[in-house]
C-alpha cells in the first residue's frame, strides 16, 4: 500500500464511519453543527497519530498478553493530554463536545487502528495510518454536521442563511440517527458503490 | 505541584501494577489460541457463504480444512479451482482440481413449442404448482416457469426468458453451488462438468412419456426412441424411463447424436461453429449402412463357416 | 420522590442510548436476537453499576484528596478493565455451570463508552432532578447508573424486537442492515422525547 | 434447535467415561460488528463446558453445544442482575444513613463478594439445573 | 508481538509503560497548569467584565448564598464604595442547572446579563445564549418599573419562542441575583415575580407540578 | 342458540343452488377408467390383467398396504389396459381401463331396495365386510374406514359423530343424501356405533338444511322403535359456519373437546364419518354392496342444469358434463369439491374417484384471485383460522425459511380449510406458501419421530 | 370454454380488499373533516389538501423510484395517513410545514422500510412529532378563527394547554376550566381550540362506529385505551382534584378520541392479538396521562402511540391467539 493510499483509504474505502461503523457515539453526539464535528473528528484525529505512533515504537518489545492494555494506557496518555490542551487553549470547544473528548479512549477506531496496523508497521506508516483514518472520520464526521446544521439550524459552519430556524428535530437525538441512516445510504449508492 | 506529580506516577503506576496481575491471571485462564490459518483461509474464500462446499458457510469451510490438514474431501464450487489452489498453499498441501462444472437446463419446451393448456393462478413458485398439477402444458415432466431455480441462486447466474419461459444460465456467473438443483421441484437443473473450452452434449428434457404422448405435449420433447443410443459409437448415452442422459464422462463431443435427434432435443453449447445437420446426418447414415453391411457379410460368412 | 425522579429521568427522559448517544456500538451489535439482547442487558447493569461504584469510590477518595481530577480517564478505564476480567475469574470459580451457560448465550462484556461514560459523567456532571443542581452523592450515583443501565435494557430490547420483526420485512434494500436500524432507532429517540420535561 | 434453545458451536476437547469437555470461543459484544474483523478489540476467550452423559463423540470433533433460552436468560439474571440489585439496594439504603459514602461502597462491594459467595456454597444446586446437550455438527 | 508473555515481563512492561505515560502526563499537567487556570480565569474576567460597566476595581470573589445555593458574588469598586455587583447565579432550567453572570447596579438596574453554562435544548431554550432580542433586553433593565417575570407570568421578560421555561428560569436567576443584591443593601426584595409561583430559593422552579 | 366450534371461521354465502335437485342415476359410459389410488395410504394392486372379464362389483384391486383400500370394478366388461393416465391434476396415475358389456352384478349383491334393519351381531364380519367393500371416507379425505374404525388397543371411543355439516357452499349431495336415504345413513349409523362399541352417536346437521334435520328426526324415531339399536343416535342441530365440518371443529362443536395438535379424534374419544361414508357402510355390510358408485353434485351458477347424480366410479369428467350440455361458455374454472377445499380441474378427460362429491363451474368474476399486494397486518387471516394460527406469520417465515420458528407457530396444525385466503384483503397466497411448509414440516416431524 | 384456470384452494374470496378498506376508513373521517372546514374554513382546506397530495405523490415517487416497483397509490392508504396528519396540525399551519410533516410521514415512517404493511410507527405520527420537535412554535399556538358560527374566541390554546400552562402559573383545575368557561357538551359537539382532529368528539365517534359496523377494526384497543385513561386519572384526579383534571376532560380534550379510534388501530402498526391489543391500549393511555400530567408537552397521545408502536412486536411475541387443542 502506498503511502498516498495509505492517507486516502479512509475516505472512502475503509471509512470508518459509514463502511466500518466505527465510534458511532461521538458521531452520533458531536455533529450538532459541522464546526463542531470537525472539532471533535480533529480530536480524535490528534490521538490517533499520536498514539499510532507511540504504540508502532514501542509495540515490538511489548508481551503479546498485555498488549492491549499498555496501548489503553498509551491511548488514554494522549488523550489526557488532549483533554489539557483543550482546556488550555480551546475551552469553548471543550466545553461542546464535553465528555465525548474522554470517551476518545474507548473509540474502536483509536485501538482499532493499534492493534490492526501501528503494532505492525512502522512509525512513519503508522503516522500515516492515523492521518488517512483520522481524516476519514473527520471528513464523515463534518459532513454529518453540515447537513444536520443546514437542515436543523438554517446554517452552514455558523454562517445562517435562513432567518428562522431550521427543523430542530436535526440538531436533536432523532435527527442524529436519521441523519446518518440515510447518509449511510447514499453514501453506499453512490460514494462506494457497493 | 512536584506532590501532584508524585502522586501522579504513584497512582497510575499501582493501577498498572493490579491490571497487570489481574490480566495475567485471566490470560492464564482463557487462552485463545485459535490456528491463524483460519482466518487467512477464510479470507481466500469467496465469502458467499451458500453452504455449496457442505459447510454452514465459508468459515466453517475453513475451519473444517484447517483443523482436517487437508483438502480431501472439502470442495468449494464458487471459488472454484483457483481458490483451492491458494487454499491448499496456505496448508502446504496438494490440490484436487476438480473439473469445473457449470448448471445446464434440461427442458427446452419453450412456449411455442409447448402450448399452455390452462392458466395457473396461485403463488408464483414452482413448489406450490408442482404440488397442485401437473403445470400448465401437456408435459407434466417440464419447466413450470415461476422461477424457484432463478430465486435460489445467490448469484444472479439464472434468469427467466420471458420469450421460452425457461430458465437460462449465465455461465460466467453460475458456479455450480447446486442451490437451484435443490429448488427445482421437476429436477430439471443438472450440474454438469463445463468439458473443455465450454463445449459440452447435453439431452436437454427428462419428459419419461412414451414417445407419442411425449411429443404431443411438446414438440422438442425427448420421445425415447434410442435413435441417439444407437448413433453414439462411443456408448455415452443411456435410455431409461423413455428419456435419454448423456454421459458426459464418455462423450467425444462428436454431436452426432444432436444431429441425428428428431425432436432436436439435444442441445450442444459453446461449439466454435454451427453444427451442419444434414452433413453429419449423412456421415452417420453412411457409416451406419457400412456397419450394417458388414454385419450382414459377418453374419453371410458365419453361415458359411457353419456351412 | 427524588429516587423516582433519578429512575424517570435516567431510563425515560435522558435514555444513554437515545438522548445521550452512549454505547450505541454494542447497541447496535448485540440487537439482532431478542433473548440475547434481554441477557446483555442484566450484563450491562451489573457492569454499569459496579463500575460507577468502583469509580466513585477511586475518584473521591483517591483523585479528589491528591488534586489528580485529570487522571480521571485513565484511571477509569483501567478500573474498569481490571474489574470486567476481574469478574469473569471470579464467575468461573463461583458457579462453573453459570459460567459455562453465559458462556454460551452471551457475548463478552467489553469495556465500552457506556461503562466509562456513565462513570465520568457521574463525577463531573451537576445533576438537578428537581433539586438544586449538585453533583450526585454516593447513593444517588449508584442508582442513577443502575437506572441509566435500566434504560439501556429498555432501548436494547425494544430494538431487538424491532428488528427481529425487521428482519422479517421487505425493507428497500439500500436500506437493509445498519441504515434502517439507525432510521428505526431515530424515530424510537423521537417518540421518547415525549417524556422530555418530566423531572 | 428449536427456537427455545440457543447453541454455539465448539469443539470436542477431552472426554472421561462420565462426561465430555467442549471448548467454546466466545466473542466480545462488539464480534458482531462490521468491523470486527479490523478493530481486533473484539476480544476472543476461550471458555470450556463440561456437558455430562455425552457419549459417541471423539476428541477434536466440532460440536454444538446447546442448552435451553430459558436458561440462559436464567443464567444472566443469577450472574448478573441479582447482584447488581443487590448492591444497588445496599449502597443507596446505606448512603442514607450516616454511615458515610466510603463504608457505603465497601459495604456495597463486600456484599457482592458475599452474594458470589453463596453462589459458591450453591454451585452444585445450580449446576443441576444447567443441563447442556450436544450434537454432532450438521 | 514477538515478545512471548511470562508474569514477569507482563508486570514489569505494564508498569513501565505506566511509569512513563504517568510522567507524561504529570508533566504535561504542569506545563498546562498555569494556561488552564489562565484561561479559566479569563472567561470568568471576561463574564463579569461583560456584565459590569467600565472602570472601578473587582474585589475577589465572595461566598454567598443565592437562590438557595452556595454562589460567588464580586464587587466593583468605584471610589471606595461599591457601584455595581456581578452575581453568579444558577438555577434549573429546561434541561438542567442554567447559570448566570448578573451584574447589577447597587440602584437595582441590572447593567447586563451572561451565560455561564447551560444544559437547554439547542435551537430552543439554548437560544438564551445566542438570541440577540432575548438577550438584549436585559440590559439596563430597571426593577424598579418593570416586573421580573415573563409576560405570560404578568411580567416584563419576554420569552424566547417556544421556551417559555427557559425564559422564565433565566428570569428567576436574574430576580434571584438582583434581590441578593437589595438583601446587601438592605432593601426589600423585588415583588416582580408576583406572578411566578415559585419563591426564590424553591426547589424546583417550573412549578407547580408535583409538591415536593 | 345452536352450538357451533370455538376458534376463527368464515361465513361464506352458502349458494347450495341444486338443494332442490333429487339424485338422479347416470348412464353407465362406454369405457371407465378406475384409478388404483383413490385413498390415502399406498395405493392398490391390481389383481386383474388385461382382457379378463370383469363384473359389477367385483374387486380388480387389492389393499397395497395396511392403510389402502380394495377397489372394485364399477361396471361389467372387459379389461383394456392397466397403465398410467392422467388423473384430475394431469398427472399420470395407474388407472384399469374397462370397456363396458352390459351390466352383470357380482352374485351376492343385493340390489334391491328393501331397508335392512337388522345389524349383524358379529363385529369382525362387519369390518371384514367394509374392508372388502373398500370402504373409505367419503367426507373428503378418503381415509380407509375399517382402520379408522379400529382404533387403538386401549382408546376408548365415547362418541359417533356422523358429519353431515356440508358446510361448503354449493355442495349439496350430503344433504340429498339424508333426504332420500335417510334410513339407510341410519342404520350405517347404527352399524358404526356398534362396531366401535359406543352408545353415543350423533349426526350433526348445519341449520340451514331444516328439512335433513327434520327427516332425520323422523326416521330415528321411527327406527327407534324398531331396535334398540337405535338408542342413543340423535341429531344435532349446528350454527352454519365453515368450517363446520372439518373433524376438529366439529369435534369441537359436538363434544366441547379439542384434539390435541398430533393426536388423533379417538385420542379425545371421538370417531367422525361422513354421511355418505354411513351410507356405504350400509350398503357394504348390509346389502354387499361395495363402493361403485357415489353422489355428485354438479353445479354453479354458469352451469345450465344443476344436478345430483349417482354416479359410478371411474367415469370420465367430460361424460357426465356432456350429459347436463357442456361446459357453460364462461366458466373458466372446474373444481372437484367445494370452493372452499376443492381441487381445481387440470383435466376433463380424468375419470371419478370414490370420494369425488361435485363439479363446480365458476367463472373468473367468482373466482379470480385478487392481485397480491403487501400484508397490511390486519389480522383478519388470524381471525378467521380454525386452528388459532397466525398465517401472516406463517408466510413470512416460511419465506424466510425459519424452519424452527415454523413449527414453534404450529404450521403442521393447518388443516388447509382455506379460511385465511379467503379472507385476506391483500390478496396473499397464504394458504399456498403455509400447505408448502406444513408439508416440510410434517417430513421433518415424521423422519424425527422415525429416528427415535 | 377458454383454457381452465387452475389454481391452489380456496376458489372463492371475501369482497373485502386493502381498497375498500382504506376507503372506509377514509369514509369514517368525513364528519370530522366535515366539521373542520366548517369550522376553520379554507386553511383547513389548504392544510388537508397539501398533506393528502403530498403523500400520495410522495408515495407514487418512492414506488417508483425506490421500490422500482409498480406504484401502490391505488390502495389509498397514503390518502389515509394524508388526511389523519393533516388532523393532527393546527389550520394554521404554513403549507410548507405541512409539506415536510408528509414527506417525513410517507418518505421516513412508511416508504422507508418499504412501504406499506411494512412499517413499524404510525406513519402520521411519525410526521406529527417530527414537526412538534421541528416547530414548536407552530404546532402549540393556535389562533382561533373569526367569530364563525358566533364562536366566541376565548383562547388560542387547546383545552390541555390552557389547564397546562395555567397550572405553570399556579393555577388550579377547577378555576382553570371555570375561567375558561370549558364544558363537556362543548368538548363533545365542537369548539374546541386545536388541531382539526381535536374539534369534534362526536364527528369523530361517529366515523369511528361506523368502523366497527363495518367491522374494519376491533374496539378492544379503544376501549383498553379508554378504560385505562378513565381509570388513573380518576385515582390521581380524586387524590388532588386541583392539580390534575378529571377522567371526562381527558377523555374529550386533545387527540385521544383521533389517536385512540383511528390511529392506534393502524392494521399496521397495532399488535394482531387481542390481548396484545389491550396491553397496547393499556400502555398509550397510561403513557398519554403521565405525559400530560408530568411532561413539558401539554399532549401526550402521539407519542404515546409511537412508543407503544415500537413496543409491538415484543407483544405480539407474547400474546398470540389461542391456538385449537393446545394448552
Ligand atoms: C425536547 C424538548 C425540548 C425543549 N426544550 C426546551 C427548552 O430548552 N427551553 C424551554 O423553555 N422549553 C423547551 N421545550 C418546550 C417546553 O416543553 C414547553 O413546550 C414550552 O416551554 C412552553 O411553551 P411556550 O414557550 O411556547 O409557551 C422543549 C420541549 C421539548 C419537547
Ligand atoms: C396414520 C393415520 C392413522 C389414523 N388412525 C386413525 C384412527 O385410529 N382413528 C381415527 O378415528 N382416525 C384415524 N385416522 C384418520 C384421521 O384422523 C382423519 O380422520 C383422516 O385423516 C380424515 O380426516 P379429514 O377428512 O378431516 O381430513 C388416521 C389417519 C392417519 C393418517
Ligand atoms: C376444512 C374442512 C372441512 C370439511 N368439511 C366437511 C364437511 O362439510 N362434511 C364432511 O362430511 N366432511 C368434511 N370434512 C372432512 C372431515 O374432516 C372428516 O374427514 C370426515 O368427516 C370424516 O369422515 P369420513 O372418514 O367418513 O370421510 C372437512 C374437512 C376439512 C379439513
Ligand atoms: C383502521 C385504520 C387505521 C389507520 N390509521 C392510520 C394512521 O393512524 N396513520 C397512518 O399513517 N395511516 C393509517 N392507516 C393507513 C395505513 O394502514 C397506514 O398508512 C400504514 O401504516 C402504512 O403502512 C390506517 C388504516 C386503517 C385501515
Ligand atoms: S445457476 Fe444454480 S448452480 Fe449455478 S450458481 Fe446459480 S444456483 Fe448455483
Ligand atoms: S427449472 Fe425448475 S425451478 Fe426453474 S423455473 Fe423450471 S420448474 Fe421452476
Ligand atoms: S388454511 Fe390453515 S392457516 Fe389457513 S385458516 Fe385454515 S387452518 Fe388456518
Ligand atoms: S389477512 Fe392478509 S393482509 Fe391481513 S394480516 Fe393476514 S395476510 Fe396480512
Ligand atoms: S459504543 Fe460508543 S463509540 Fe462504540
Amino acid at each position: 500500500m502506498s503511502k498516498f493510499q495509505l492517507i486516502t483509504k479512509g475516505l472512502v474505502k475503509d471509512n470508518p464511519t459509514f463502511v466500518l461503523l466505527l465510534g458511532m457515539c461521538p458521531t452520533l453526539a458531536t455533529t450538532t453543527s459541522a464546526v463542531n464535528g470537525l472539532s471533535m473528528g480533529l480530536a480524535t484525529l490528534f490521538v490517533l497519530v499520536l498514539s499510532n505512533m507511540a504504540i508502532s515504537a514501542i509495540a515490538p518489545v511489548v508481551p503479546d498478553k498485555v498488549h492491549i492494555p499498555v496501548y489503553i494506557v498509551v491511548i488514554a496518555t494522549f488523550v489526557t493530554i488532549l483533554q489539557l490542551l483543550m482546556q488550555a487553549y480551546t475551552p469553548d470547544i471543550y466545553v461542546t463536545l464535553g465528555l465525548f473528548i474522554p470517551l476518545i479512549v474507548v473509540n474502536c477506531i483509536v485501538l482499532g487502528r493499534a492493534e490492526a496496523f501501528a503494532c505492525k508497521n512502522s512509525v512513519v506508516d503508522s503516522a500515516l495510518d492515523g492521518l488517512g483514518v483520522g481524516i476519514g472520520f473527520t471528513v464523515s464526521l463534518t459532513v454529518i454536521g453540515l447537513v444536520r446544521e443546514i437542515l436543523g439550524s438554517g446554517s452552514a459552519f455558523g454562517w445562517k442563511f435562513l432567518s428562522g430556524d431550521g427543523m430542530l428535530a436535526f440538531v436533536m437525538a432523532p435527527g442524529a440517527f436519521l441523519v446518518l441512516g440515510y447518509l449511510m445510504v447514499l453514501f453506499n449508492k453512490f460514494i462506494a458503490k457497493k | 505541584m512536584s506532590t501532584t506529580i508524585i502522586w501522579t506516577i504513584v497512582i497510575i503506576a499501582s493501577l498498572g501494577l493490579v491490571l497487570a496481575v489481574v490480566l495475567f491471571l485471566v490470560a492464564e485462564r482463557f487462552k485463545v489460541e485459535e490456528d491463524p490459518r483460519i482466518d487467512i483461509v477464510e479470507k481466500t474464500m469467496p465469502g458467499a457463504n451458500c453452504g455449496g462446499c457442505g459447510f454452514a458457510g465459508c468459515r466453517a469451510f475453513a475451519d473444517a480444512v484447517v483443523k482436517a490438514g487437508n483438502l480431501d474431501s472439502a470442495f468449494c464450487p464458487v471459488g472454484g479451482n483457483e481458490t483451492m489452489k491458494q487454499v491448499a498453499s496456505i496448508l502446504g498441501v496438494a490440490v484436487v482440481e476438480k473439473a469445473p462444472s457449470v448448471a445446464v437446463v434440461r427442458c427446452n419446451g419453450s412456449c411455442a413449442v409447448r402450448p399452455k393448456i390452462n392458466d395457473y393462478q396461485g403463488a408464483q413458485s414452482c413448489k406450490v404448482k408442482a404440488a397442485l398439477y401437473a403445470g400448465d402444458t401437456g408435459c407434466s415432466f417440464g419447466c413450470l416457469g415461476c422461477g424457484d431455480c432463478v430465486a435460489a441462486c445467490q448469484f444472479g447466474a439464472l434468469k427467466m426468458n420471458p420469450e421460452t419461459g425457461l430458465p437460462e444460465v449465465d455461465e460466467s456467473l453460475c458456479t455450480a453451488c447446486g442451490a437451484c438443483v435443490k429448488a427445482c421441484p421437476k429436477a430439471i437443473i443438472e450440474i454438469r462438468p463445463k468439458g473443455p473450452r465450454g463445449m459440452r452434449e447435453f439431452v436437454s428434457c427428462v419428459n419419461k412419456d412414451k414417445g407419442p404422448s411425449a411429443r404431443k405435449a411438446c414438440a422438442n420433447a425427448c420421445i425415447g426412441c434410442g435413435i441417439c443410443v444407437k448413433t453414439c459409437t462411443h456408448g455415452a448415452i443411456v435410455l431409461e424411463n423413455n428419456v435419454a442422459w448423456i454421459d458426459p464422462a464418455k462423450c467425444k463431443l462428436c454431436r452426432e447424436c444432436e444431429a441425428m435427434c428428431p425432436t432436436g432435443a439435444i442441445h450442444g453449447i459453446n461449439f466454435p461453429k454451427p453444427l451442419d445437420k444434414e452433413a453429419v446426418k449423412g456421415r452417420v447414415q453412411e457409416r451406419q449402412k457400412k456397419a450394417r453391411e458388414a454385419e450382414a457379410a459377418a453374419k453371410v460368412a458365419v453361415e458359411k463357416k457353419e456351412d | 420522590m427524588e429516587i423516582l425522579l433519578i429512575i424517570v429521568s435516567a431510563i425515560f427522559v435522558n435514555n444513554i442510548v437515545l438522548a445521550q448517544f452512549l454505547g450505541i456500538c454494542p447497541y447496535l451489535g448485540v440487537s439482532n436476537k431478542l433473548s440475547t439482547a434481554t441477557g446483555m442487558s442484566a450484563a450491562v447493569c451489573f457492569v454499569i453499576t459496579l463500575a460507577t461504584l468502583v469509580t466513585y469510590l477511586l475518584n473521591k477518595y483517591l483523585l479528589l484528596p491528591f488534586g489528580l481530577e485529570f487522571l480521571q480517564t485513565i484511571a477509569f478505564i483501567l478500573v474498569i478493565a481490571a474489574l470486567v476480567q476481574m469478574v469473569e475469574i471470579v464467575l468461573k470459580k463461583v458457579s462453573p455451570s453459570l459460567y459455562q451457560a453465559l458462556g454460551i448465550f452471551l457475548p463478552l462484556i467489553t469495556t465500552n463508552c457506556a461503562v466509562l461514560g456513565v462513570a465520568i459523567n457521574v463525577v463531573t456532571k451537576e445533576f438537578t432532578f428537581g433539586l438544586p443542581s449538585h453533583m450526585l452523592g454516593l447513593g444517588e450515583a449508584v442508582l442513577y447508573a443502575f437506572a441509566t443501565s435500566l434504560g439501556y435494557g429498555l432501548a436494547m430490547v425494544l430494538f431487538a424486537g424491532l428488528r427481529e420483526h425487521l428482519a422479517l420485512s421487505d425493507v428497500p434494500k439500500a436500506f437493509r442492515g445498519v441504515p434502517i436500524a439507525l432510521i428505526t432507532v431515530g424515530i424510537l429517540a423521537m417518540a421518547f422525547m415525549g417524556f422530555s420535561g418530566i423531572a | 434447535m428449536s427456537v427455545s434453545e440457543v447453541s454455539h458451536s465448539g469443539i470436542v476437547r477431552r472426554i472421561s467415561p462420565s462426561s465430555a469437555t467442549v471448548e467454546i470461543v466466545s466473542q466480545s459484544a462488539c464480534g458482531s460488528c462490521a468491523a470486527a474483523g479490523l478493530c481486533t478489540v473484539a476480544e476472543a476467550s476461550r471458555k470450556e463446558i463440561e456437558v455430562p452423559g455425552a457419549s459417541g463423540f471423539s476428541v477434536g470433533e466440532e460440536v454444538d453445544v446447546t442448552l435451553r433460552r430459558s436458561l440462559g436468560l436464567r443464567a444472566s439474571l443469577l450472574a448478573y442482575g441479582l447482584p447488581a440489585v443487590i448492591v444497588l439496594l445496599l449502597v443507596v439504603g446505606l448512603s442514607m444513613t450516616s454511615i458515610g459514602e466510603l463504608w457505603a461502597g465497601l459495604a456495597g462491594l463486600g456484599a457482592l463478594a458475599a452474594y458470589y459467595f453463596v453462589l459458591y456454597l450453591l454451585r452444585d444446586r445450580i449446576s443441576r439445573d444447567y443441563v447442556f446437550t450436544i450434537q454432532k455438527k450438521r | 508481538m514477538a515478545v512471548q508473555s511470562n508474569f514477569r515481563n507482563m508486570v514489569l512492561c505494564l508498569t513501565a509503560v505506566c511509569l512513563v505515560c504517568s510522567a507524561l502526563l504529570a508533566g504535561v499537567y504542569a506545563m498546562t497548569k498555569d494556561p488552564i487556570d489562565k484561561t479559566n480565569a479569563e472567561i470568568l474576567r471576561a463574564s463579569i467584565g461583560a456584565v459590569l460597566p467600565e472602570g472601578g476595581e473587582l474585589s475577589e470573589a465572595k461566598d454567598a448564598e443565592i437562590g438557595g445555593q452556595a454562589s460567588e458574588y464580586y464587587v466593583l469598586m468605584r471610589d471606595g464604595s461599591p457601584a455595581a455587583y456581578a452575581v453568579k447565579s444558577t438555577v434549573v432550567g429546561f434541561g438542567g442547572p442554567l447559570a448566570l453572570m448578573v451584574g447589577v447596579t447597587t440602584d437595582g438596574i441590572v447593567y447586563n446579563t451572561s451565560v455561564l453554562s447551560h444544559q437547554e435544548t439547542p435551537g430552543l431554550g439554548a437560544k438564551c445564549n445566542t438570541d440577540a432580542k432575548f438577550m438584549g433586553q436585559w440590559q439596563g433593565f430597571d426593577t424598579n418599573s418593570k416586573v421580573l417575570a415573563v409576560t405570560k407570568d404578568g411580567g416584563d421578560v419576554d420569552a424566547i419562542t417556544a421556551s417559555t421555561i427557559t425564559s422564565r428560569a433565566y428570569a428567576l436567576a436574574v430576580k434571584n441575583a438582583v434581590d441578593f443584591v437589595r438583601s446587601l443593601a438592605g432593601a426589600a426584595p423585588t415583588d416582580g415575580a408576583s406572578g411566578a409561583s415559585v419563591p426564590a430559593g424553591a426547589p424546583k422552579n417550573d412549578g407547580g407540578q408535583i409538591d415536593e | 342458540m345452536n352450538r357451533t366450534f370455538s376458534i376463527g371461521g368464515v361465513h361464506p354465502h352458502d349458494n347450495k343452488i341444486s338443494r332442490g335437485c333429487a339424485i338422479e342415476t347416470l348412464p353407465v359410459p362406454e369405457t371407465v377408467y378406475i384409478q388404483l389410488s383413490q385413498h390415502i395410504g399406498a395405493p392398490a394392486k391390481p389383481i386383474v390383467a388385461v382382457g379378463d372379464k370383469v363384473k359389477v362389483g367385483q374387486p380388480i384391486a387389492e389393499p397395497g398396504g395396511f392403510v389402502s383400500a380394495f377397489i372394485h370394478s364399477s361396471v361389467s366388461g372387459t379389461v383394456k389396459s392397466i397403465a398410467p393416465r392422467k388423473d384430475l391434476a394431469g398427472n399420470p396415475q395407474m388407472a384399469v381401463e374397462i370397456a363396458v358389456e352390459g351390466d352383470e352384478w357380482l352374485e351376492g349383491i343385493d340390489t334391491s331396495d328393501t331397508l335392512l334393519t337388522d345389524i349383524p351381531s358379529d363385529d369382525k364380519a362387519i369390518l371384514a365386510k367394509i374392508r372388502l367393500g373398500g370402504v373409505v371416507g367419503l367426507g373428503g379425505a378418503t381415509f380407509p374406514t375399517h382402520v379408522k374404525l379400529s382404533p387403538p388397543p386401549g382408546k376408548k371411543c365415547d362418541m359417533l359423530i356422523i358429519n353431515g355439516c356440508e358446510c361448503e357452499p354449493y355442495l349439496t349431495s350430503d344433504f340429498r343424501t339424508l333426504l332420500e336415504k335417510g334410513e339407510q345413513v341410519a342404520v350405517g349409523t347404527a352399524i358404526l356405533k356398534q362396531v366401535l362399541g359406543v352408545d353415543q352417536a350423533t349426526i350433526a346437521i348445519e341449520e340451514n338444511k331444516p328439512e335433513a334435520i327434520a327427516h332425520m328426526e323422523e326416521v330415528l324415531a321411527s327406527l327407534r322403535k324398531l331396535s334398540s339399536n337405535y338408542a342413543g343416535i340423535r341429531v344435532m342441530s349446528l350454527r352454519k359456519r365453515y368450517p363446520q365440518g372439518g373433524e376438529k371443529q366439529l369435534i369441537d362443536a359436538v363434544m366441547h373437546r379439542q384434539v390435541p395438535s398430533g393426536a388423533l379424534p379417538i385420542d379425545v374419544g371421538a370417531v367422525v364419518q361422513n354421511v355418505a361414508t354411513a351410507l356405504a357402510v350400509y350398503d357394504a355390510v348390509q346389502k354387499n354392496k361395495p363402493v361403485i358408485d357415489n353422489s355428485i353434485t354438479v353445479t354453479g351458477e354458469c352451469f345450465p342444469r344443476q344436478a345430483n347424480l349417482l354416479v359410478r366410479v371411474g367415469t370420465p369428467l367430460s361424460f357426465i358434463i356432456d350429459y347436463l350440455g357442456g361446459v357453460p361458455e364462461d366458466a373458466v374454472k372446474v373444481i372437484s369439491g367445494g370452493p372452499m377445499m376443492g381441487r381445481a380441474i387440470a383435466n376433463l378427460d380424468a375419470a371419478t374417484l370414490k370420494g369425488t362429491s361435485s363439479l363446480l363451474f365458476l367463472t373468473a368474476a367468482q373466482t379470480s384471485r385478487r392481485a397480491e399486494t403487501a400484508c397490511i397486518r390486519c389480522g383478519k387471516c388470524a381471525d378467521a383460522c380454525p386452528m388459532g394460527l397466525e398465517p401472516f406469520l406463517l408466510v413470512r417465515l416460511a419465506r424466510a425459511g425459519m424452519t424452527a420458528e415454523l413449527e414453534e407457530n404450529a404450521v403442521q396444525d393447518c388443516i388447509e380449510c382455506g379460511c385465511c385466503l379467503y379472507s385476506c384483503p391483500a390478496g396473499i397466497p397464504l394458504l399456498d406458501h403455509i400447505r408448502m411448509a406444513k408439508g416440510q414440516m410434517l417430513g421433518i416431524i415424521r423422519s424425527r419421530n422415525a429416528k427415535k | 370454454m377458454n383454457k381452465l384456470l387452475v389454481s391452489p384452494s380456496p376458489h372463492i374470496h371475501a369482497d373485502v380488499s386493502t381498497r375498500t378498506l382504506m376507503r372506509d376508513v377514509i369514509i369514517a373521517l368525513l364528519p370530522a373533516v366535515a366539521v373542520s372546514v366548517v369550522f376553520y374554513g379554507w386553511k383547513e382546506l389548504l392544510v388537508l389538501g397539501v398533506s393528502v397530495a403530498c403523500c400520495v405523490l410522495l408515495e407514487y415517487l418512492a414506488t417508483r423510484f425506490l421500490l422500482k416497483a409498480p406504484s401502490t397509490v391505488g390502495d389509498l392508504s397514503a390518502v389515509v395517513t394524508g388526511i389523519l396528519l393533516a388532523l393532527n396540525l393546527p389550520y394554521t399551519t404554513p403549507w410548507w410545514v405541512v409539506l415536510i410533516g408528509a414527506i417525513v410521514a410517507v418518505g421516513v415512517g412508511k416508504m422507508t422500510f418499504g412501504g406499506l404493511g411494512q412499517n413499524v410507527f404510525n406513519p402520521a405520527l411519525v410526521g406529527r412529532v417530527f414537526l412538534l420537535i421541528s416547530f414548536p412554535t407552530y404546532m402549540t399556538h393556535w389562533e382561533m378563527p373569526q367569530g364563525l358560527f358566533g364562536v366566541d374566541a376565548v383562547t388560542g390554546a387547546t383545552p390541555l394547554g390552557v389547564i397546562k400552562e395555567g397550572l405553570l402559573q399556579g393555577g388550579t383545575v377547577p378555576q382553570l376550566m371555570a375561567d375558561h368557561g370549558y364544558s363537556y357538551g362543548q368538548m363533545l359537539l365542537a369548539n374546541m381550540g386545536g388541531s382539526a382532529g381535536e374539534l369534534s368528539a362526536l364527528a369523530l365517534l361517529l366515523g369511528f362506529i361506523y368502523l366497527l359496523v363495518r367491522r374494519v377494526i376491533k374496539p378492544h384497543i379503544t376501549l383498553s385505551i379508554w378504560a385505562t385513561v378513565a381509570l388513573v386519572s380518576l385515582i390521581f384526579w380524586l387524590a388532588a382534584p386541583d392539580r390534575f383534571t378529571d377522567p371526562l376532560f381527558n377523555l374529550l380534550t386533545g387527540g385521544m378520541i383521533l389517536g385512540s379510534c383511528f390511529m392506534a388501530t393502524d392494521y399496521v402498526t397495532s399488535p394482531m392479538s387481542v390481548m396484545g391489543g389491550i396491553v397496547f391500549g393499556i400502555g398509550i393511555g397510561f403513557i398519554t396521562l403521565m405525559i400530560r400530567y408530568f411532561g413539558s408537552y401539554p399532549e401526550g397521545m402521539s407519542f404515546a402511540i409511537l412508543l407503544m408502536n415500537a413496543t409491538v412486536p415484543l407483544l405480539n411475541r407474547w400474546f398470540h391467539q389461542k391456538k385449537y387443542g393446545r394448552a
